[in-house]
C-alpha cells in the first residue's frame, strides 16, 4: 500500500534525505545538527540532505504521507496520530532527541491546585500531549474538566504564541506549555507551579523524537542509521558545548524568521531540557493511557512505532549505553 | 438566390461561431418548468458525478497510500458519522451565528465606509488606499490586538471577522459608486435629490449590483476570517466549525478533515444560492438578465 | 385630460444669463461650447432655443439647471427655484417601473403616498402611457422612454422647466398632442419654459420667443418674437411662416458654419 | 427679488446639504499640479498623524503594558533595524515574487474559469455556484492536498494562492459580463463581432471595470493565502515575509509584529496605488471620473 | 464630400418578411409587438416606415437585423447578408474614442491598417465631424454621437441597412446635408434601406415606398410609392403633398388608437 517515492525511492542517482524539523529549542539538536553541518557530515556521500522547516505538526505528518518528506523531528502526539491513522504503516521513530522543558506556569498570586479552581488554563491543543497532562493530573488532583473546556478548571486550548497575549492581557489565569513559552511566561509575570519533571519517572518524558517514513526506512536502511549517527552526534555537541550550541540555535532561528532568538532566553530555557538519544518510549504509552483515561482518545496499539535496532547498533559503536526497544 | 431563413428557429448561418450557437440555443429552450429545472440540475449533478469519479479512479490508482487520500467511500462513510453527530451540528451553529453577526457588523462598516471614501474627497484622500491594503492584511496579524482590546470573548472573533470583511464591502461599494452614470446622477439632482436622498434614491440603486457583488466577496473574506477566528477562542464549552476543521487536521484524520470540507462547501453553495437569487433579481428589473448563460 | 390638483405658484420664474462662458477641457483640447450668452428670460415667457447640432444647447441647460458651474459670467435665478430639466437623453432609473420613476420625484417633495399615486396615474396620462406603469424602461420604445421622462418632469411642479428636444422621438400625431398638453400646463401654472428643439415649426408652434444660437462657439445671433396668437395650430400659415424665416436664418448660419 | 447667483463659485442654495456642498467644493478647486499633489497628500498625512497621535496616546495611559502593546518608538525603533537587516528584503523578494507568480497564474485560471461561466449555459450550471463556495474554503484546508500534489515545493504554496484568488477573480469576470449593457452586446453583434471577438471588442472592455475590481479583490485573496501558504513549509532555509509574521508572533515580539504589519501595509498600498491608476483611466475614458471624490 | 473608394456590391440585398409576429414577455404581460407583419423590399428599394410612438417599428428592424428571434412568421435575407443596424440609442462604445468605435468594424472585416485609418478619416468627414476623432463619446453633443453611429453603421458596408430614426436629433440643416449623402451612398452602392422615421416629410423626401404601421399590435396598414424623380427637395410641393397624404392616414391612424 505503501505509495513510490519519486526522489528518494529506487537505486538510481543519489539518494537525497529530506529531513523536516521546527526551528524550536525543543527541536535543539536538529537545528544545531542542521546550523553546523553534523548530519551533512555524517551522511557523507550515501545521501544528499535537504532540510524542510515547519511551523506545526501537521504539515510535516502531512508531507510524511505524501512522501513529500522522508524524516522529521517532531513531538510524540503528531507521532502517536501519524502512526495510528496510518494503521501502524507510515512512520517509524528511531531515536529520541528531548526530554522535558514543560511546565505549568500561573499567576503569580495562585500557589495552590485548589486555587485554580474556576480558573481558566490554556494548553497549546486539544488532546496534545501538554493538554492531556494538564486534564490527568487535575483528575488526579479531584478536579473536572471536560473536553469542551468546562468543569472545575476552564481549559482553553489556544495557540502558544497566543497564550503569551492572552496571559499578559490577563484573559487566561496560567497555561501548560513547553519551551520556550514556559519561560517567556515566566518573563511576563507567570510563576512555575508545576514542572512537569516532577511527575515522571527519573524526571524523564519525551518532547521531541524522530521519525522516519516507513518507506524509507525500508529502502535506505544505511541512509538512516548514519541520519541516528547524526543525530546521536548533535546531541553529543549540544550537551557538551551548550554556549556554542545556543549561539547556533539563535544564529538559524534568525536565518528562517529574519530576527536571531535571544540567546538570554535560550539560557532561561535551557535547564529544564535534557537532550537524550532515548526515546522514552514508556512515557508516551503512559501518556495514552492518561489520554484514554480523560476520555480524549480511544486506545491505540503502539505496537511497532519504535524502530530504535539503528540507534542501539550506533550506540553500541560508540560503546554507550543502549535504549530498550519497547 | 440562396437564402437562409429566421423563423422560431435561431439562424444556422455559417457565420455563427460555435460559442454563439450554444448561447443563442441555451435561450430558446428551458420554456417549462420543468425544463428549467431539469437543464439548471443535470451540470451540477455530472459535474458531481465526474469530480466523484475522478477522485475514486485516482484512489484506486494506488496513487498515495488511502491515509493521505481517503477515498469517497471512507470520506463520505464519515460524513455520515459527523452528520449524526451532535459536534456537527452544535458547531454549525455556534459558526453560523457568528459568520451572520460577524458578517452584518462588515457589512456595516463596510457600507458607511464605503459610501463616505466614495462620495467624500478628503476621505477618499486620506482612506482610499489604506482599504485595499487593509484588506491584505492576514488574520492572525490581527489576533494580538483582538484580544488586546477584547480579551477571549466572541467580540475578539468579530473584530476578525469585520477587519477582513469589512474592506472588500468597501471596495464593492467604492466600485459600484464610481461607475454611477453621471447622467443618472444628475437626473437625480434634478428631480430634487440632494444629500442623502441623492444616495437613498440614485446612488445607492444604481452602485447596487456592485455592492451585491461585494457582498459576495466580502461573505468569502468573512468566513475564512471567521476559520481562522474560531481558533482564537474556544468559549464557553462552544465548539465551531473552525475548531473542528483545525483538530481534524492537528490529528492528521484526513477522512473527517474533507467531511468538514464538504460542509463548508455545501454552506459556501446555499449562501452562494442566497446572492445569486439576489443577483438574478436584479438583472431581471434593470433588464440584462436574458443575455448571458442563465 | 385633467389638470394638476396643486394651486398654480406665482411666477417666480424669471432666468437671467449675462455673459456666461462655458469651456470644456483643458489646454489644447478645450472647447469653447458658449461664449458670452446673455439672455433674459420673463416668468411665464416659453422661449425656444434652436440651433446647429453642438452648438451648446444642452449645455446651457445643464448651466441654467446648476448641474454645471459656467467657467465666466453669472446666472441668475428667482428665490429657492430649483428649475427641472428634461435631459437629451431619457435617463431612466432602470432599477425602477415607470411608476416608480413617477414616484420618486414625488416623494422627494414629500407628498403623501395616496396623493402621489393619483399624481401618478395624471403624469401617466397626460403622456398617454395609462397602460404602462408597471413596465421597466427597458421594456418600452424609444418614444416612450421620452414621454415618461417628459412625465417626471412635470413630476417636479417647478415654476421654470428646461426641455432638451423633449419630442424628438415622438411621431408626429403624438407630438401635437403633447403640444397640446405642455401648452395647457404651461398657462395653467404659468411657467417660465426653456425649451430646445430642432423642429423650427415646433419652435414657432410653442415659442413667445425664438432664439437662435450660433455654433463653436455658441453665441446667440438671432431672436424673435412670435406674436401669433394662442391656440395656435402646427400647420397654420403663420407658423409656417415665421418657421421659414427662422430656418433661413439657420441655413445662413449652418451654410457659414458647416463645411 | 431675492436671487441667488451661479457664478465661478459654486451654489451657496441653503438647500444644498453639506455633503453636496463638500462634493461640489472639491470639483471646483485644484486647478494646479501641486495642488492636486498638495490635495491629495495632506488628508493622507493627517489621517496617519491622527493615527500614531491616538496610539501614542493609549501607549502613555498605561492601558496595556508595553511588552502587550508596545508604542510607535520602540515599533519604529524596530522597524529601523528590520529596514536594514537583509532578512527583510530577503524575506521580501521571495514573498513578492511568490505573489506575482501565484497572482499571475490565479488571474490566468479566474479569466478563463469566469469568461466561459459568464457565457456558457452549462458550465454555469454546473460550476457557477461552486465559485463562491471554493472562495470561502480556508487556505489551511487545501495545505494537505496542496502537499499530496506538488510536495513540499513552491508550487504548493501557488497552488494555494491560486485556489484563494481565482474565485475571486473568476466572480468579478462574471459579475462584469452580467451587467454588459445589452444594447452593446446587440451593437457589437451587429458590426460584425461574433464569437471570440465579441468578448474581445465588446464584452471583455465592458466589462473591465469590475474585472479589475475582481483583480484588486483577488490580490487580497492572493496575499493572504500567500501569508498563510508561507507557512506550510520554509524550503532550504529561505525566509519570506508569511513565515516572519508568524515566528514574530509565536516569538511574542510585538514590537517585531507590527512592524512587518507596517511592512505588509506598505505592500498593500503600493498594489492599490496600482490598481488605482488603473481605475482612474478606466474611469477618465469612460467619462465617469469627476462625479466622485477624486 | 469624397465618395466612399470601396466598389459597389452587387444588389443581394433583397429582405422578404412573411407574417412576422413577435410577442415580448409571457402570460398576462405578453405584449403583442409585431402581428402577422409581410413585407418585400427589392434588392435596391428604399424603404420607409412610419407610425406612432410604440407601433414595433425599433421591433421589426432588430428582427430584420437578427438579433432577436421573431416568435412567428419568417424572414428571409439575402445569402450571407448581414444587415447593418442603426440603433434607435447610439449604442457608442463608451470605452473608445470616435476613430477607435469606427475603427473596429473595419477591423472585423480585416481590412489592413492604413486602409482603416482612410476610411475612418472619410466616414467622419462624410457626418461632419472630422474634427472631434480624438473625442470619447461622452464629450460630444447628442446630434453628434448619433452622427457617429451613423457613421459606424456605414463603415459596415453592408447591402441592406436598417436605420431607426437616425437623423432625430438633428438640426433641419445638418439633416438636409445627411439626407444628400445618404442618398448618395444609396445609390452608388445600390444599396437597400429600411428606414424609420417620425418625420414624414423625411420619408417623402428619402423613400421609394412608405409603410404605415399600426400600433399595439403592429400590422402594415398603409403602403405608397413616391415616384418624385431624384434629387428631390424636401421643401418640394410634391414632397410635401406625399407628407401630407402620409399625415393623413397617419392622423386617422392615432387618432384611432390614442386615447
Ligand atoms: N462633457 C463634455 N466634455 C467635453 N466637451 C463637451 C462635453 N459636453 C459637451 N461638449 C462639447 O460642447 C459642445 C456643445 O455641446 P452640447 O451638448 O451643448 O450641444 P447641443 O447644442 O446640445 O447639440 P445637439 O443638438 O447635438 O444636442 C459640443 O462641441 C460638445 O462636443
Ligand atoms: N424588451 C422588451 N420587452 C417588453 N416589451 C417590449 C420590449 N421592447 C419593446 N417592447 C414593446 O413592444 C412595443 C413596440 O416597441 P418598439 O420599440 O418596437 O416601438 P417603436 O415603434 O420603435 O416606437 P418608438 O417610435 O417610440 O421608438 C412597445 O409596446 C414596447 O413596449
Ligand atoms: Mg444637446
Ligand atoms: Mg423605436
Amino acid at each position: 500500500a505503501c505509495g513510490g517515492d519519486d526522489s528518494a525511492g529506487g537505486g538510481s542517482g543519489p539518494v537525497t534525505l529530506r529531513l523536516g524539523y521546527f526551528p524550536n529549542i525543543t527541536h535543539a539538536p536538529a537545528v544545531v545538527g542542521v546550523e553546523k553541518g553534523i548530519f551533512a557530515e555524517k551522511l557523507g556521500d550515501s545521501a544528499k540532505l535537504e532540510t524542510k522547516t515547519f511551523n506545526a505538526g501537521p504539515a510535516a505528518i502531512e508531507a510524511i504521507f505524501s512522501g513529500a518528506l522522508d524524516a522529521t523531528y517532531i513531538g510524540p502526539n503528531p507521532t502517536v496520530n501519524a502512526f495510528s491513522k496510518s494503521k501502524g504503516e507510515a512512520v517509524r521513530v528511531i531515536s529520541g532527541a528531548a526530554s522535558g522543558g514543560v511546565a505549568l506556569v500561573v499567576k503569580p498570586e495562585i500557589t495552590s491546585v485548589e486555587q485554580l479552581r474556576g480558573k481558566k488554563i490554556a494548553t497549546p491543543q486539544l488532546g496534545n500531549t501538554q493538554d492531556v497532562a494538564l486534564r490527568y493530573w487535575l483528575k488526579e488532583k479531584g478536579l473536572k474538566t471536560t473536553k469542551e473546556g468546562g468543569g472545575d478548571v476552564k481549559i482553553v486550548p489556544q495557540e502558544n504564541a497566543q497564550t503569551v497575549e492572552t496571559f499578559t492581557s490577563g484573559a487566561i489565569d496560567g497555561a501548560w506549555v513547553p519551551e520556550p513559552f514556559v519561560s517567556r511566561l515566566v518573563n511576563a509575570g507567570g510563576k512555575v507551579l508545576v514542572d512537569e519533571r516532577d511527575l515522571w519517572p527519573d524526571k524523564k518524558f519525551v518532547i521531541t523524537n524522530l521519525i522516519v517514513s516507513t518507506t524509507f526506512l525500508t529502502a535506505h536502511p544505511d541512509v538512516v542509521k548514519k541520519l541516528v549517527e547524526g543525530q546521536v552526534a548533535a546531541n553529543e555537541f549540544v550537551n557538551t558545548k551548550p554556549d556554542e550550541a545556543q549561539q547556533a540555535i539563535s544564529d538559524h532561528i534568525g536565518k528562517i524568521t529574519g530576527k536571531p532568538l535571544d540567546v538570554k532566553l535560550i539560557k532561561q530555557a535551557w535547564p529544564t531540557l535534557e537532550f537524550t538519544n532515548d526515546p522514552i518510549a514508556a512515557s508516551l504509552k503512559t501518556g495514552l493511557d492518561h489520554a484514554v483515561a480523560v476520555e480524549l482518545t480511544q486506545p491505540v496499539d503502539l505496537n511497532g512505532l519504535y524502530d530504535l535496532t539503528h540507534l542501539n547498533e550506533v550506540l553500541k559503536g560508540q560503546g554507550r549505553a543502549e535504549v530498550t526497544q519497547p | 438566390m440562396a437564402s437562409d431563413t429566421l423563423s422560431t428557429a435561431p439562424r444556422t448561418d455559417a457565420e455563427i461561431s460555435g460559442l454563439d450557437a450554444l448561447e443563442i440555443a441555451g435561450r430558446e429552450k428551458a420554456s417549462t418548468r420543468a425544463n428549467r429545472i431539469w437543464a439548471s440540475t443535470w451540470p451540477k449533478a455530472a459535474a458531481l458525478a465526474i469530480a466523484l469519479g475522478l477522485w475514486q479512479l485516482v484512489v484506486w490508482s494506488g496513487w498515495k497510500d488511502p491515509w493521505a487520500l481517503p477515498g469517497p467511500v471512507p470520506v463520505f462513510t464519515d460524513l455520515g458519522h459527523y452528520l449524526a453527530s451532535a459536534a456537527l451540528w452544535d458547531g454549525l451553529a455556534t459558526t453560523a451565528r457568528r459568520a451572520v453577526v460577524g458578517f452584518a457588523a462588515a457589512v456595516a462598516v463596510g457600507l458607511v465606509l464605503g459610501l463616505g471614501v466614495a462620495r467624500v474627497r478628503v476621505l477618499r484622500a486620506a482612506l482610499g488606499s489604506m482599504i485595499t491594503a487593509l484588506q491584505t492584511m492576514p488574520s492572525i496579524a490581527w489576533f494580538p490586538l483582538a484580544i488586546l482590546l477584547f480579551q477571549l470573548t466572541e467580540q475578539a472573533i468579530f473584530f476578525v471577522v469585520v477587519l477582513g470583511a469589512a474592506p472588500s464591502v468597501a471596495n464593492g461599494v467604492i466600485h459600484g459608486v464610481d461607475y454611477v452614470p453621471p447622467l443618472l446622477v444628475r437626473a437625480g439632482r434634478n428631480i430634487g435629490a440632494r444629500g442623502l436622498n441623492l444616495y437613498r434614491y440614485v446612488i445607492a440603486p444604481a452602485a447596487l449590483p456592485a455592492i451585491v457583488a461585494g457582498l459576495k466577496q466580502g461573505w468569502a473574506f468573512a468566513w475564512r476570517s471567521l476559520m481562522a477566528g474560531e481558533l482564537l477562542v474556544v468559549i464557553a464549552e462552544r465548539t465551531s466549525i473552525g475548531a473542528q476543521l483545525t483538530y481534524a487536521r492537528d490529528f492528521s484524520d484526513a477522512p473527517r478533515l474533507m467531511a468538514i470540507m464538504i460542509v463548508i462547501l455545501v454552506v459556501g453553495l446555499l449562501v452562494d444560492a442566497a446572492f445569486g437569487a439576489a443577483d438574478r433579481a436584479i438583472r431581471r428589473r434593470w433588464g440584462v438578465l436574458d443575455q448571458a448563460g442563465q | 385630460m385633467t389638470s394638476t390638483t396643486t394651486t398654480p405658484r406665482s411666477a417666480t420664474g424669471a432666468v437671467a444669463l449675462s455673459g456666461v462662458t462655458k469651456v470644456y477641457g483643458r489646454g489644447e483640447n478645450a472647447v469653447l461650447a458658449l461664449d458670452g450668452v446673455s439672455l433674459d428670460v420673463a416668468p411665464g415667457e416659453f422661449v425656444c432655443l434652436v440651433g446647429a447640432s453642438g452648438c451648446g444647447k444642452s449645455t446651457l441647460l445643464n448651466l441654467v439647471a446648476g448641474l454645471d458651474g459656467p467657467s465666466g459670467g453669472q446666472i441668475t435665478l428667482g428665490d429657492g427655484v430649483n428649475p427641472g430639466l428634461m435631459f437629451q437623453e431619457p435617463a431612466l432609473f432602470p432599477w425602477l417601473t415607470v411608476e416608480g420613476n413617477l414616484d420618486v420625484p414625488l416623494k422627494l417633495r414629500g407628498l403623501p403616498r395616496a396623493e402621489r399615486r393619483e399624481r401618478v396615474a395624471e403624469l401617466l396620462r397626460t403622456v398617454h402611457l395609462a397602460d404602462f406603469g408597471r413596465k421597466r424602461p427597458h421594456e418600452l420604445s424609444g418614444g416612450m422612454r421620452q414621454r415618461v421622462a417628459l412625465a417626471r418632469t412635470l413630476a417636479l411642479d417647478t415654476p421654470v422647466l428646461l426641455m432638451d428636444e423633449p419630442f424628438g422621438a415622438l411621431d408626429a400625431m403624438t407630438r401635437d398632442i403633447l403640444h397640446d398638453e405642455l401648452e395647457r400646463i404651461w398657462s395653467e401654472r404659468k411657467l417660465t419654459v426653456l425649451f430646445v428643439t430642432h423642429n423650427v415649426r415646433e419652435a414657432a408652434r410653442l415659442a413667445d420667443r425664438i432664439i437662435l444660437l450660433s455654433s463653436r462657439p455658441g453665441r446667440i445671433i438671432y431672436s424673435t418674437r412670435v406674436d401669433v396668437p394662442r391656440p395656435r395650430r402646427i400647420d397654420s400659415p403663420e407658423i409656417a411662416l415665421i418657421a421659414a424665416e427662422v430656418t433661413d436664418r439657420l441655413r445662413t448660419e449652418v451654410g457659414r458654419h458647416g463645411q
